[in-house]
């Protein structure tokens, strides 16, 4: 609803500004119409990132894997649906009046996999531990905003927020705010209300789950699944292909035609992920306006998106809003690739013979490819660079936004409030240009307490046209991800939330044979 | 007479190097072999002999092939028999008795392992059968304690005993042909004359047909019934042994001859005893093992050894394999440290280690060590050698030096266009002489020879002799001649030291080393030495009376540290002081010996008649 | 060569104390590998405070959580408390997981040593055929193609190898799954059907190795005179090979085994990747991208120590069979 | 010195052959480049895995880039980087492994046991951990790779000079009062040469293919340039297409390491 949905949620914003039971009721209606009844049978599931780091804690889920495990295994308070729109999950109701005092109703009747009925007590210890720096938790900067949660009944909690923010039921939808029990510190298993029951987990080896019998919401339609994590691409890709798992995970773009020749499924979700390079404004060159400006000049977009993502992305124009999203500022002109001009304005900057350091790593998502593009580009244009791919390991903390030049990769935020708040707000976490711009801190409290959705999306458009012209962002293509799955599957469909429905699959999925595997 | 057993003709046996083109090994060689005869294939090193031989079992050496000739050998034609054929051939109608049993017997296997393989392998017989018949054959080998032996390992077992062993096995198949390869060239005299011994008895008792392979014509005299003389792979000369041996006709077989009768040194250039010695070793004292009471390791291989080199003369060091000879060589050139005892070189005291002696001394006191093949760098050229000498010790510049150089090989009578070769195409005599050049090249006073002369064929021995004696005539170099052959010993020495389990049992002048009373050990060495005449074997074993065979029933008796290494095999045994000592070291005037014995002079010459043979117109090899 | 009385129990003494000294030495490597690997990691940039945090780290997030899990100690100090533990047996817990190290590496390296004793189990045996066949056939049809075939499966990446593989027997013949996915082994065809892949590829790799090594010393003990005088017997040339030749090459030959197979532990990061089989390789990997020290030195030390104990043994039974016939 | 010369006149064979094929290889690293019709990070093809054609003599890369161009600089880089790392792995191990054969014996006890350590690690994990602290540039690779290889190198030489310090000749220079370093170069050396320069041919083999598995981890040098081994491993996909990226370059690495084995092959025996 809120922040990045601010059109979208504009008729039910105008009943009493709260979300009604009613309305949900009715969008739940309809998913569940949607949802089948369950068939069974056991899936078998390979991601892409695995390792001894995997976790069931919510606090530390960082990797898809992760991400789907969570979505198995535990309930968020609220769930969004492929439109990102928020939907009702352990709370029922999520009330505020002034934005800062949020009101939440929970769902009575859930139980936990080990039983244990849930009450607020849950929620709030949930909530709380990602504030705790020794928990380590991925969303602390958002946990931060929530000054005060209290449970003011059985089933009602209440959080006060530091500041207004019509947009937080769709923070509460971020992975790590799903609901653990209370008191839970060892998670070597996951005890949560999911629609899964955790039956085996090892770190960097598998994870199985089982149907959850007394689950609340609509039952998933498998008995059970297994998820191992494949690293290596062709290995994923043949684990597909030899019919020994039946859903993969980031598909690679230059395997589909062998998938597609193979008869097998691809899911093409149109995310708001994107690989980008953030240029400091802090440090030479990046200090420079017209260095910065002459290197987005530079990208040759149409290539990036052909021949790196082989025509599966969509041109970015240097602004974190994807051209499908409603709120996508269209008026704005694409930058085009202008070699003569980016020389020019490099020139005129300077740092023609400043021979700076592209910093890139397999860690985020083909930046050494998008690099090697914009090199071959600058070298046309007479402007030296230099490749610098680093490993995998120590990248996001040795190199990232602490060079002058790196490559980063951005996951779909759940709305664009978010996304402007973590990566463009002056005090964001990861600003990679260190860009601060007091007018778009304003915009962006602004547009949090702003009801009326005319006014939001303009200041929106206006935030899109400052970070494309003054921010050291260049995001040349959003990613399109890619799953594969076989003909026994059936039910997965794109999703905006995410690769995999959002990492909700399992809820979805079911298989056309529940005998053994093909 | 019935037809010959063997018969070869027109055998002809080519190497094929892998890039050069096939050369000749062995050209139009025939022969017959009578049954029961026993035929000697007489030749130097190179003559092919042992190719020939191996060609009777049909088997030619890696890159060699019989490329033509027929070899009927027992009925076969073994030229024309195929891999299986010549498998169930060898072994059991012909077999083989190899030159080195050291190496020739599998170290990772018992004795009797092997010595049963060929039966087994035939199927002649059953195993159990096979052992007891061993063990039969170990007797009539004379090897001790036939019961056992068989259990132990080669490297346990002495160089003679495993010779007998290698007949026994090659016995086992009752074949009707046995081929010997130099069976004991590798022997000390004493050894080889029980070895000697005990294959004649096998082959006359067993009625065997012999090859005989061998470059020692004394040898040949006492087992041969007929000869064949060969060189560079072709006949030189075939006939009876007698024949041969006394009156050979081809000038090859003279040159044979000759050479193993070698003059001994005219007494006349003797220096005189009273000159200030070169070189005097007092004491030496060599060992390994724990320290005992004395701080001296208690496993010793020279035992307080003391010597003199005369001024100018050459003291020869005589003794058989294990008698602490290059240990001697080694400890006086500085490779050995020494435990105790002390050198003095031309008046100054000479360090233990090489390192800490002056760079004159080293210059002074050179080594010309044993094996040629070893001792010259292969990478380099001989004038390059020979230059680093000049260079190092007399600081000369190349040009300087390469005149030096060509001059020295003048002096070793070698030709000038040996200085751009490399020591691998150089043959063994050339490459001892090189050798000796560079010793002489640091123009030292006295030069150290290790048997110089033990690789080398009887007749390149003799001529390098002859230059080392002129070279010492001409340059009045003092030298100490390490060596285990009487003649080489009688041929280039004035004193003569009998080195025996690390002891010196007697020194005295070479003149007189075959007349009056001597130590035991050093009769039994004299009286060993083959001679080339018909019966002298007989002879010997016949007069064994100060000497018993390694087997005999001396073995029981184990000398103490002190007492007299020949205790186990004294003929004269004198009770507890030969074992314990110390032995006293007596004087015999005449010829200045030092014999140390418990027995007096005197009372030696009673126990032990005087030679009976007159050893200056015979002689052989120790 | 003399037979002196109590030689052999003089050898045995002798063997003795070169065993002692080889095990001596072992610990010794052993120390300093892990000092090495100790130094090398803690010089790694970035710590796991990073990897826990991830993108989203703040500065005094980081800074607090450096604190919690006591990174901010000096690497020494962290080495001695390490080392400590090690010696009292207990490797300590890991950084990322909280876990007790066991835990993590003792599945794993359990992992490892069945693959390993799989490969091992098929690679010697065909090995030591090849070897000796080469051998006694040497320059025949049997040693050439051998010899090529070992030529050409060492000269390619192994990866590529096992990739292609995968692709041909696992996509296209569908004849065996292209995960070794262990947990689903029940029975023994099973057991075989999941291994056959992994095992192949390291086989073909290590039996490269070891049929050249094994070669090179059967050839250069059949040139050795004793065996010329078996031949001259008039013996056939599998007893020569078998029972003359075997007996004295047996010390190299081990060798050259334990050699190829001290690799099998550690070396097959890319065979575990590729069939994703979770073994101690990548779990190393994994750790040091991680950087979960205690875990990397854990994985060092069981791969060192694998290597020295294999390479020791050999060294121990070439010192056995040499001094039988020591001083021959 | 005369012998030196009169060494390089007679270089036997079977060392002629491999020192031929190395110069070879070498050669076609320098003067590869030039002839490379693209630079190396042009993309010229909208299709990825793209066949043998007029325009891409070789087919296109997995970014549609000339793959022959790849190729002439992924030799270069290849046979640089394994040529430097073989070079400096034996000078060191050769010296060391001849050095302890005429110092006292401690020195060889305690360098034996580091170089034990150091086998013991696993070469590729080691390469991991030193790029992962050194960074990725083709010296790192080289000097990690050149630390691998050293022991081995080290072992052979020791083993090849244990024999030739027992021989008399070296006996007879030390009688003579030669030093050390002396006997070590002009004495020990030039006998091991052949033995040695097999050792080093096989050593360059193994680097070779060290380098191309150390891609599969993502180690190699930096793109746009490459090596043969992350050339094959960066088109792996290729693979399921049969496309000549992926083919050529692995026929390429064969052709280096199989050429260079047989040479040795035939040298050797």
């Amino acid at each position: 609803m809120a922040g990045g949905r601010l059109a979208g949620t504009q008729p039910r914003m105008s009943r009493r500004g709260v979300l009604g039971a009613a309305a949900l009721a009715c969008a739940f209606s309809s998913r569940s119409a949607v949802a089948s009844p369950a068939s069974g049978g056991h899936l078998r599931f390979a991601g892409l990132v695995g390792s001894a780091a995997d976790t069931l804690d919510p606090a530390r889920m960082a990797v898809g894997n992760d991400f789907i495990r969570g979505r198995s295994f535990y309930d968020g308070l609220v769930a969004l649906d492929d439109q990102l729109a928020v939907h009702p999950a352990l709370a029922t109701r999520i009330e505020s009046d002034d934005f800062v005092t949020w009101h939440l109703t929970l769902r009575r009747g859930v139980t936990f996999h080990d039983g244990k009925p849930f009450t607020a007590a849950d929620v709030v210890y949930s909530l709380s531990r990602q504030r705790d720096p020794a928990v380590a938790s991925q969303q602390q900067f958002f946990a931060r905003d929530m000054a005060e949660i209290r449970a003011v009944g059985p089933y009602e909690v209440r959080i006060v927020l530091e500041e207004p923010n019509i947009g937080f039921p769709s923070i509460l939808a971020l992975d790590s705010f799903a609901i653990t029990r209370d008191g839970t510190t060892d998670f070597a298993t996951a005890n949560g209300t999911g629609p899964f029951i955790c039956t085996e987990f090892r770190p960097g080896i598998v994870t199985t789950g089982r149907r959850n019998p007394a689950y609340w919401g609509v039952a998933p339609g498998v008995d059970t699944f297994s998820l191992i994590a494949i690293p290596d691409d062709m290995s994923r890709h043949d684990a597909l292909l030899s019919g020994d798992v039946d859903v993969i995970g980031s598909a690679n773009p230059r395997l589909v035609r062998l998938l597609r020749e193979h008869g097998f499924g691809i899911i093409e979700s149109p995310v708001g992920s994107y690989t980008n390079l953030g240029l400091r404004l802090d440090r030479v060159p990046g200090s420079s306006r017209d260095f910065v400006e002459g290197v987005k000049y530079l990208f040759n977009r149409e290539q990036v998106r052909d021949s790196v993502f082989l025509g599966f992305a969509r041109i970015g124009n240097d602004h974190p809003v994807p051209p499908e999203d409603p709120d996508y500022a269209a008026d704005l002109p694409l930058r085009e690739y202008d070699p003569e001009r980016a020389s020019y304005l490099i020139r005129k900057s300077g740092f023609a013979e400043a021979d700076p350091a592209l910093f890139c790593s397999p860690a985020a998502l083909a930046s050494a490819d998008i690099a090697v593009v914009l090199q071959y580009a600058a070298q046309k244009a007479g402007i030296g660079m230099t490749i610098r791919r680093m490993p995998v390991d120590g990248y996001w903390s040795q190199y990232w936004m602490r060079m002058p030049m790196s490559f980063g990769n951005t996951n779909a935020r759940p709305s664009l409030d978010i996304a402007f708040a973590q990566s463009f707000a002056s005090r964001a976490p990861m600003n990679e240009s260190r860009w601060s711009d007091p007018r778009f801190d304003q915009l962006l409290l602004q547009a949090r307490r702003e009801r009326d959705g005319g006014r939001r999306r303009q200041i929106c458009h206006d935030m899109q046209a400052m970070i494309r012209d003054e921010a050291g962002i260049c995001i040349p293509a959003f990613t399109t991800s890619l799953d594969a799955f076989s003909a026994r599957v059936r039910g997965l469909r794109p999703d905006r939330a995410g690769q995999l429905m959002g990492y909700n699959f399992l809820r979805h999925v079911r298989l056309a044979d529940d005998g053994a595997p093909a | 007479m019935s037809a010959p057993l063997i018969s070869v003709r027109g055998l002809c046996v080519t190497g094929s190097g892998r890039h050069a083109q096939p050369v000749p090994i062995v050209r139009d060689v025939s022969f017959d072999v009578r049954q029961g005869e026993v035929l000697a294939l007489i030749g130097e090193s190179g003559s092919g002999k042992t190719t020939i031989a191996l060609t009777l079992m049909g088997y030619a050496r890696p890159g060699c092939r019989i490329s033509a000739g027929e070899i009927l050998v027992a009925g076969y034609r073994v030229d024309r028999m195929t891999i299986q054929e010549l498998r169930a051939f060898r072994g059991k109608t012909v077999s083989y008795v190899a030159q080195n049993a050291g190496t020739a017997f599998n170290p990772a296997l018992t004795v009797m392992a092997q010595v049963l393989e060929p039966a087994l392998a035939h199927w002649v017989m059953p195993r159990r059968e096979a052992e007891r018949k061993a063990v039969e054959l170990f007797r009539a080998m004379a090897l001790p304690d036939p019961e056992r032996i068989g259990a132990r390992y080669p490297h346990e077992l002495s160089g003679g005993q495993l010779q007998r062993l290698m007949a026994a096995m090659a016995l086992m198949t009752d074949p009707e042909i046995v081929i010997f390869d130099e069976p004991t060239t590798a022997l000390d005299v004493t050894t080889q004359v029980d070895v000697l011994q005990a294959f004649r008895s096998v082959i006359a008792d067993r009625g065997i047909t012999g090859v005989y392979v061998t470059h020692d014509l004394a040898v040949v005299a006492q087992i041969a019934d007929r000869a064949v003389v060969l060189r560079h792979g072709t006949v030189q000369e075939a006939g009876s042994a007698e024949q041969i041996l006394l009156a050979p006709r081809e000038p090859y077989s003279r040159e044979l001859v000759a050479a193993s009768r070698i003059a001994p040194r005219a007494a006349a250039e003797m220096p005189d005893q009273d000159a200030a010695p070169v070189l005097t070793v007092s004491d030496l004292v060599v060992g390994y093992g724990p320290k005992d009471e004395e701080g001296l390791p208690a496993r010793r291989i020279l035992n307080r050894v003391s010597l003199t080199v005369p001024a100018g003369g050459t003291l020869g060091i005589i003794g058989e394999s294990g008698c602490g000879k290059s240990t001697m060589a080694r400890a006086i050139s500085g490779l050995q440290s020494r435990a105790a005892g002390s050198l003095t070189f031309r008046g100054e005291a000479l360090a233990g280690d090489v390192a800490r002696r002056t760079a004159e001394q080293r210059r002074r006191l050179q080594l010309v060590s044993q094996n040629a093949d070893l001792v010259l760098n292969p990478a380099w050229t001989i004038g390059a050698i020979l230059d680093r000498v000049l260079v190092f010790f007399h600081g000369m510049d190349a040009v300087s030096a390469r005149a030096e150089t060509l001059r020295l090989l003048e002096l070793v009578k070698l030709p000038p266009s040996v200085a751009e070769r490399r020591p691998g195409a150089l043959s063994g005599g050339q490459k001892q002489r090189v050798n000796l050049a560079r010793a002489l090249a640091a123009r030292p006073d006295l030069i150290l020879c290790d048997e110089i002369t033990a690789a080398l064929d009887p007749v390149v021995a003799a001529a390098i002799l002859d230059t080392l004696a002129e070279l010492q005539k001409a340059l009045g170099l003092s030298c100490i001649f390490i060596t285990h052959d009487l003649h080489a010993l009688r041929a280039v020495c004035d004193r003569v030291a009998v080195l025996l389990g690390g002891h010196v049992v007697e020194e005295c002048d070479a003149a007189s080393l075959l007349e009056g009373v001597h130590h035991p050990y050093t009769r039994l060495l004299s009286g060993s030495v083959p001679e080339m005449r018909v019966g002298w074997l007989d002879d010997v074993m016949a007069e064994r009376v100060m000497a018993l065979p390694e087997t005999g029933n001396g073995i029981g008796r184990q000398a103490g540290r002190d007492g007299c290494p020949f205790v186990p095999r004294c003929g004269v045994f004198n009770g507890d002081l030969c074992v314990n000592g110390p032995v006293p070291v007596r004087v015999e005037p005449a010829g200045h010996r030092h014999i140390a014995c418990t027995h007096t002079p005197e009372a030696l010459g009673r126990l032990m008649p005087d030679f009976q043979n007159d050893m200056e117109q015979t002689g052989g090899m120790i | 060569m003399k037979g002196r009385p109590g030689s052999l129990s003089a050898g045995r003494s002798v063997m003795g104390r070169l065993v002692m000294s080889r095990l001596g030495a072992a610990g010794f490597s052993l120390v300093f590998v892990i000092v090495t690997i100790f130094v090398i990691t803690s010089a790694l940039p970035g710590d796991v405070a990073d990897t826990l945090l991830g993108q989203g780290a703040t500065p005094e997030a980081t800074a607090r959580l450096r604190e919690a899990l006591h990174l901010d100690q000096p690497a020494w100090l962290r080495f001695w408390h390490w080392a400590g533990g090690m010696l009292t047996g207990d490797p300590g817990r890991s950084l990322l997981t909280g876990h007790p190290v066991s835990e993590l590496v003792l599945p794993r390296l359990h992992n490892s040593l069945l693959l390993a004793g799989a490969t091992a189990a098929v690679s010697v045996p065909l090995a030591l055929a090849a070897g000796l066949a080469c051998a006694m056939f040497r320059g025949g049809w049997f040693d050439r193609i051998v010899t090529f075939l070992t030529l050409a499966t060492v000269s390619v990446p192994v990866f590529l190898i096992a990739t292609l593989a995968v692709f041909v027997f696992a996509v296209q013949l569908k004849i065996v799954p292209s995960l070794s996915d262990i947990g689903s082994i029940h029975s023994v065809w099973q057991f075989i059907r999941v291994f056959l892949m992994p095992v192949l590829t390291l086989t073909s790799v290590t039996v490269a190795q070891m049929v050249r090594m094994i070669r090179a010393c059967m050839i250069d003990v059949l040139s050795a005179p004793y065996i010329e005088m078996a031949v001259l017997k008039g013996l056939s040339p599998q007893r020569i090979v078998l029972l003359n030749a075997l007996p004295n090459a047996i010390g190299p030959v081990v060798n050259a085994i334990a050699l190829s197979l001290s690799s099998l532990l550690g070396g097959v990061v890319v065979v575990e990747t590729v069939f994703s089989y979770p073994g101690m390789a990548g779990l190393m990997v994994e750790s040091v991208a991680a950087r979960d020290i205690p875990v990397v030195q854990c994985c060092a030390l069981v791969f060192c120590v694998a290597y020295l104990a294999l390479t020791t043994t050999a060294d121990i039974v070439g010192i056995a069979s040499a001094s039988r016939k020591r001083d021959a | 010195m005369r012998d030196l010369f009169a060494l390089r006149r007679k270089i036997p064979p079977g060392t002629r052959r491999i020192l031929t094929l190395l110069s070879a290889w070498l050669l076609l690293a320098l003067l590869g480049p030039m002839l490379a019709p693209h630079p190396p990070g042009e993309i010229i093809s909208g299709e990825v895995f793209g066949p043998v054609s007029a325009h891409a003599w070789l087919g296109t890369d997995y970014l549609g880039r000339d793959l022959c161009s790849r190729l002439l600089w992924g030799i270069r880089y290849t046979v640089a980087i394994c040529m430097m790392s073989t070079a400096l792995s034996c000078c060191a191990g050769i010296f060391l492994g001849i050095a302890t054969t005429v110092t006292p014996v401690w020195v060889e006890r305690v360098l034996g046991r580091l170089m034990d350590g150091l086998l013991s690690i696993p070469s590729l994990l080691f390469a991991l951990l030193v790029v992962a602290t050194a960074g990725e540039s083709a010296p790192a690779l080289i000097l990690t790779m050149a630390i691998i290889y050293m022991p081995g190198s080290y072992r052979t030489s020791r083993a090849l000079a244990l024999r030739i310090v027992r021989m008399d000749y070296i006996t007879a220079a030390r009688a003579r009062g030669e030093t050390r370093s002396f006997i070590i170069l002009w004495e020990i050396l030039p006998n091991m040469t052949d033995p040695l320069l097999s050792d080093i041919g096989l050593r360059f083999i193994y680097a070779v293919l060290l380098l191309s598995n150390l891609s599969f981890l993502g180690l190699g040098v930096q793109p746009p340039m490459v090596d043969l081994g992350s050339l094959v491993r960066e088109n792996i996909l290729g693979m399921a297409y049969g496309a000549p990226a992926v083919v050529v370059p692995t026929l390429v690495i064969a052709l280096l390491t199989v050429g260079i084995n047989l040479t040795l092959d035939r040298g050797r025996v």
